[in-house]
């Protein structure tokens, strides 16, 4: 049986890589623009969707559809920015979230009336199946999953931290009026930022999308274990929730399977509620 | 920008205030189903169950089923049956509300819904407030039929005897198929329908002499039951019940193979389990699956009335026909020979109707005996359940014997012995 | 202040006379939520609005209400008003306990902290045997009368008492504006830092406002159960009411007196129609109609409507 | 010691490594006006903070009125009668004049009408008559600066803390920051200003306090100070103050 706990460790780490993926948007958008997304989960329902319908029309595995999920939520995420956010760049706290809060509904009630509420799986895909490493049995789609979690965390991190587009961006987050006086269009860094933040949960979506299932609501299973993975890392800080995100992953598991499963989430939210007291900005955030 | 807005609110205003005119000679029945949130793929299959029935009632079928050949209610001049849809989304206080409307604004003559039993409890509330029939088609708990409510009438079996129907299920198993029968572990939503099931699982239990060697719930809506499964696994059960809706069927099936996990037979308390959905997202990883049911599409071997009305359902629907869409069904056309009987949309006498009903099982597309009404509680007394298996991606019976098509598949393949 | 009492005293002559003409009870059941969401949507402002902290945790007062009321009537067989009271108090016990920590955090941190809260008291309730767990508690149906808080034959006594809770409401609102706490509240909003050089205790002032939103929405709370004679976890302490009493605020308008009141007769309509009329082809219209109203409020009328009404408000 | 209204007795306050206040003193009398001056980053505005309880002090103690202060909170110390205004001015935008005034006069009124009563007095002393109902962010600067004082006084302090109160003003302002000082002082209000512009705070001053790399380089009246040496070379620089030291001997 000692199998049993390590495979629930296993699991636990390898949701906790999703969970980081998804967060590591929330946290770029709010980091640049002080706006938490409350939509975001609706954006990974929407990636969910495009990589079945993906799969469906053409045939395509989630892998292989994956850069053309991204692409896609990319430019869903420019186009929202322009559209709805650029009017709530300076606007009350409170206008931001319901802003936001909007689209959630708007996305529901979109991907609602196009394809109805039934729920939708890919069958068969190239990662079925699972594969067992030194006894324990773990799903192939699970590993897949986890590593393009790393690897797409790696990027923005590494895209964020050198390269000259992404420092902008970083210098548009610390502040807005003298990142303008050294001529960058705060405007189009904003617009980035949704982009890349949007393609990331993209990403997560695609990834996903091969060993869980998609109906119109699937975002709000999701949307809540991203806010409290990025609160807890620290609000615009990558990093920060890319380690919150393994850990809320492990607490889940292991709360669930050690203590009690239907109080699983609680626990989270416990040690989200504790960190938080402590460090009111996280480990990693900004005052 | 402004002149709009306004004009919009008071267009909101005005709409709300009217009550709508209606056609004169038709029969206006509610139907309450989850018709938007987490179960509406579920309601909307409901619905269009009991569309195809009034649809049978309103125009000529040579089926051997009341009002089928004739077009309308003969008793009632043809007058054709008009359902008028309510949406409750899950909630209680909404499904209350439902009912309300449709029995003071669109003056329906009596209602069925709402498959979501806490929803069904306060909705029945309501019609019985103002004395109008409400006939529930498809909740299983078993509470709703002892509150002694006067209006309220059942025609599916209810958890109760669906739990027992498992054990008998096991007993006959050990006696005709010499299949010895290990511990059991319980895995359940913690929701209404989960705390219920698991309720009388653990009573049957029990009588029967079965060891529960220990009960998971887990929050609907989970985004891994990995915990769950393992916690599980760790009772080494041989076989497991489960109860679960649609969403967390397909992820527990997933969850399983993943942790390649196998017990000796997964049986499942209909909901998630009989959604065509599953099938469809699981494919192959769905087979060998048993699950209670109240209906099967081979069934119609005996009885080829059945595989007609599941085709028809299927063009209209675009999904197959369900267990639950065939009890939405038998609903209506049990309601709709009440009121033919009483000759009259009065309440009082299509009351007096449906304590009469008896109808024959030959005309029925459901395996049970009939449908008759215990003159108290107004449960059907001669529901019966059957359990189906899933093989080869159809949902096949396998007990009771008699009425069985295909041989149970026991113990539950490995998954890795799976092509 | 002339013209504004007037259209209220107008406002509560017809809300007052209302039920003699509206036979409908459906109707009657809709205004009966518009009053019960506006008594909310009024507490959450004293602390979303006025103190400025908002909080997406107040439905866990509004279960906290339901669910003392039906727990002491069903298991001790107490009144139900009594059964108010005493989760009034234990409403304000929760804020207090839950705010002491919560208020020491600012903007989003608070608003996802209060989520939290609000996910947790979910929890607790879905899993707490002793108070019907994931089942829920069936209300008993007693005679009807006023002392037994339960009517059957009509929907007009329940109008009558919540329009007395929305009197309520809104006068406790009044004199929170026109006295110390009320500019204490606006001034802790504006300024945090401005306002301790000035002699405020901004954690007891804040406290004390979150205290008043608890009540105000716990007595909802008993209001509902007594209502509808069924409560569960999932129909009392959901996120989603918890949004949409922010929601109702910032249509009316956020932070003033009426912003609440007339928010709630905008949304609440809106979402019963949407609902009947779109809902039942589960085509998610009504989903799109409502996104898109609150992004419109939201982008280009943030002070909400009251003041389209009065040309610049309170 | 016992007319010492206020008595700063070795303060110290280090941010990490760097020590903006080291072992400061001095004492106040009631009824002085007493002006804290020295060069950018020597430690004022960190020493005003502590006084203010905005900063818990590291070291050292700050009595007032023989009740020690260091650790309470600025809230508490409000209400014992320490008023302070702000370097950059923190009035409530949302509100008119009289309502922020309002906001510091309920701390002694707690019923609204007393407090809208003494706040339409404060104005007449302030001459907010005519603007009571104005915004406050349609004021000029130094009526902000005057309206935060006005704030301050409606909570009736024994003590009052004013933060550069001149500083960005026009020498119509300052006059008219002169005068409003010196009548706070006729009210019988101790004063401590913290200021660069000298000719509005050397004229009124009873002594003053000079702040140098966090530590006081002197105290004393303000023609004292004005001569003394080490003032001179941490405002202008060692050169200037050696030059200066050679012209005086040889006139």
């Amino acid at each position: 049986m000692e199998g049993v706990f390590t495979q629930t460790l296993v699991s636990g780490i390898l949701i906790g890589f999703v969970y980081a993926l998804i967060a590591v948007g929330l946290t770029m958008i709010f980091g640049m623009m002080d706006i938490v997304n409350f939509a975001h989960g609706e954006y990974l329902m929407v990636a969910m969707y495009f990589a079945y319908w993906f799969f469906v029309l053409f045939g395509m595995d989630p892998l292989y559809s994956l850069p053309w999920v991204t692409v896609l939520l990319f430019l869903l995420g420019v186009i929202t920015y322009y559209i709805f956010i650029r009017p709530i760049i300076n606007a009350p706290m409170l206008s931001q979230i319901f802003v936001t809060f909007g689209i959630l509904i708007l996305l529901r009630g979109v991907a609602q009336y196009l394809w109805n509420a039934d729920y939708r799986m890919i069958p068969q895909t190239l990662t079925s199946g699972n594969v067992s490493i030194f006894g324990i049995y773990v799903g192939v789609s699970q590993l897949v999953a986890a590593a393009g979690a790393v690897i797409c965390n790696g990027l923005i991190f590494w895209f964020l931290k050198s390269t000259r587009m992404g420092m902008a961006m970083e210098a548009v987050a610390e502040d807005k009026e003298a990142a303008r006086l050294m001529g960058i269009n705060s405007d189009r860094m904003f617009a980035l930022a949704w982009g890349i933040g949007i393609a990331t949960v993209g990403v997560a979506g695609g990834l996903l999308s091969s060993f869980y299932y998609v109906f119109p609501e699937v975002g709000s299973n999701f949307c809540l274990v991203a806010f409290v993975v990025v609160a807890l890392g620290g609000f615009g800080s990558v990093p920060g929730a890319f380690i919150a995100g393994i850990i809320v992953g492990l607490v889940e598991v292991l709360s669930g399977y050690l203590v009690a499963p239907s109080l699983k989430f609680m626990f989270v939210l416990l040690l989200y509620l504790g960190v938080v007291f402590i460090r009111p900005q996280g480990f990693m955030g900004r005052k | 920008m402004w002149k709009i807005l306004r004009v919009f609110f008071v267009a909101v205003m005005v709409l709300s205030f009217t009550s709508l005119a209606y056609a004169q000679n038709e029969i206006r029945i509610g139907v309450i189903f989850p018709l938007t949130g987490p179960l509406a793929t579920t309601g909307q299959g409901l619905l269009k169950g009991a569309e195809l029935a009034a649809d049978i009632i309103n125009n000529k079928y040579n089926l051997n089923m009341p009002l089928a050949k004739t077009s309308g209610l003969p008793n009632l001049k043809g007058a054709k049956i008009k359902i008028i849809p309510g949406d409750h989304q899950g909630k209680p206080e909404v499904g209350m509300a439902e009912a309300e409307r449709l029995i003071t604004q669109e003056k329906v003559v009596a209602i069925i819904g709402c498959y979501n039993s806490a929803v069904t409890a306060t909705a029945a509330q309501a019609a019985e407030r103002y004395g109008i029939p409400f006939l529930n088609d498809s909740s299983s708990s078993p509470s709703l039929t002892e509150r002694g409510f006067k209006w309220f009438f059942r025609t599916t079996p209810h958890d109760d005897m669906f739990s027992e129907n498992f054990f008998i299920f096991l007993n006959d198993l050990k006696k005709k198929k010499k299949i010895t029968v290990g511990s059991i572990a319980l895995l359940y939503e913690n929701t209404l329908f989960g705390a219920d099931s698991r309720k009388y699982q653990e009573m049957y239990a029990k009588k029967y002499g079965y060891e529960i060697r220990g009960a998971v719930p887990y929050p609907a809506k989970s985004t891994q039951l990995t915990s769950e499964i393992q916690k599980l696994r760790s009772y080494n059960p041989s076989i497991i019940m489960q109860t679960s809706y649609t969403a967390d069927a397909i992820l527990s099936m997933k969850t399983y193979k993943e942790v390649n996990f196998a017990p000796t037979a997964l049986i499942a308390n209909n909901a998630g389990f009989n959604d065509p959905d599953l099938i469809k997202s699981l494919g192959r990883d769905a087979d060998y699956i048993l699950s209670r049911e109240v209906w099967a599409k081979d069934l119609s071997k005996k009885k080829p009335m059945i595989k007609t009305v599941a085709d028809m359902f299927e063009r209209k629907a675009g999904k197959p026909m369900s267990g639950d869409y065939a009890r939405s069904f038998t609903g209506m056309i049990v309601l709709a020979d009440a009121i033919n009987r009483a000759k009259s949309t009065e309440p009082a006498k299509i009351q007096k109707a449906l304590l009469e009903t008896n109808i024959k099982a030959d005309q029925l597309i459901m395996p049970w005996d009939g449908v008759k009404f215990d003159p108290k509680t107004h449960q059907n007394v001669l529901g019966k359940g059957i359990i189906v298996q899933i093989q080869k991606g159809e949902y096949c019976t396998v007990w009771p014997f008699n009425v069985a098509t295909k041989d149970v598949i026991w113990p539950f393949p490995k998954w890795e012995s799976r092509k | 202040m002339k013209k504004g009492l007037l259209v209220f005293i107008l406002f509560v002559c017809v809300l007052a006379v209302a039920p003699l003409f509206l036979r409908d009870p459906f109707l009657c059941h809709i205004l009966i939520m518009i009053m019960m969401y506006a008594t909310m949507s009024i507490g959450w402002n004293v602390i979303g609005g006025y103190a400025g902290q908002v909080s997406f945790g107040n439905a866990a007062f509004f279960g906290v209400g339901a669910y003392t009321t039906a727990i002491l009537l069903v298991n001790f067989n107490v009144n139900p008003w009594l059964g108010m009271l005493a989760g009034c108090v234990l409403s304000v016990c929760l804020a207090v306990v839950v705010g002491y920590p919560c208020f020491r955090l600012r903007g989003h941190y608070f608003a996802i902290a209060t989520i939290a809260v609000g996910e947790i008291m979910g929890v607790i309730f879905t899993n707490w045997d002793y108070g019907g767990a994931a089942v829920g508690i069936y209300i008993p149906i007693l005679e009807e009368s006023f002392t037994n808080f339960e009517f059957h034959s009509s929907k007009i006594p329940y109008y009558y008492i919540i329009l007395c809770m929305l009197l309520v409401a809104i006068a406790v609102s009044y004199v929170i504006e026109e006295s110390r706490l009320g500019y204490y509240l606006r001034a802790v909003k504006d300024d945090p830092d401005g306002a301790r050089s000035l002699g405020i205790d901004i954690q007891k002032y804040k406290m004390i406002a979150f205290s008043i939103s608890a009540v105000l929405t716990s007595i909802c709370g008993t209001f509902y159960g007594q209502y509808v004679l069924y409560i569960d976890p999932s129909s009392t302490m959901d996120l989603m009411m918890s949004i949409h009493l922010c929601i109702i605020a910032l249509i009316g308008g956020i932070g003033k007196l009426f912003g609440p009141v007339v928010g709630a007769f905008v949304f609440i309509p809106l979402m019963e129609l949407t609902r009947v009329y779109l809902g039942s082809e589960g085509q998610g219209i009504d989903m799109i109609i409502y996104s898109l109203l609150v992004i419109m409020i939201a982008i280009w009328r943030p002070q909400g409507l009251w003041a389209l009404f009065s040309r610049g408000g309170k | 010691m016992s007319s010492e209204i206020l008595v700063v007795d070795n303060v110290t306050k280090r941010f990490g490594g760097l020590t903006a206040n080291a072992n400061i003193s001095f004492s106040m009398k009631e009824g002085e006006i007493i002006g804290l001056i020295g060069p950018n980053g020597a430690g004022k505005s960190t020493l005003f903070n502590c006084i203010s309880c905005f900063y818990n002090a590291d070291g050292g103690r700050i009595v007032f009125k023989g009740q020690e202060i260091t650790r309470k909170a600025p809230e508490t110390i409000c209400r014992m009668g320490i008023g302070r205004t702000f370097q950059i001015v923190r009035i409530f935008k949302d509100m008119n004049v009289l309502e922020n005034i309002m906001i510091g006069a309920f701390l002694r009124y707690p019923r609204r009408n007393d407090a809208q009563a003494r706040s339409e007095e404060v104005a007449r002393i302030f001459r907010f008559t005519e603007k009571l109902y104005l915004k406050v962010t349609s004021l000029t600067i130094s009526e902000q600066k005057r309206l935060e004082v006005a704030r301050v006084f409606a909570t009736g302090p024994k003590v009052m803390l004013l933060d550069e109160m001149m500083a960005g003003l026009n020498i119509h302002e300052i006059k008219e920051s002169v005068e409003i000082v010196l009548r706070l002082r006729e009210m019988g209000i101790t004063l401590v200003l913290v200021e660069h512009v000298m000719e509005g705070i050397m004229p009124i001053a009873n002594r003053v306090v000079v702040l140098d790399y966090g530590e006081k380089i002197a105290e004393g009246t303000p023609d004292d100070v004005i001569n003394n040496e080490k003032v001179i070379k941490a405002y202008f620089g060692k050169k200037y103050a050696e030059r200066r030291e050679n012209r005086t001997r040889i006139q």
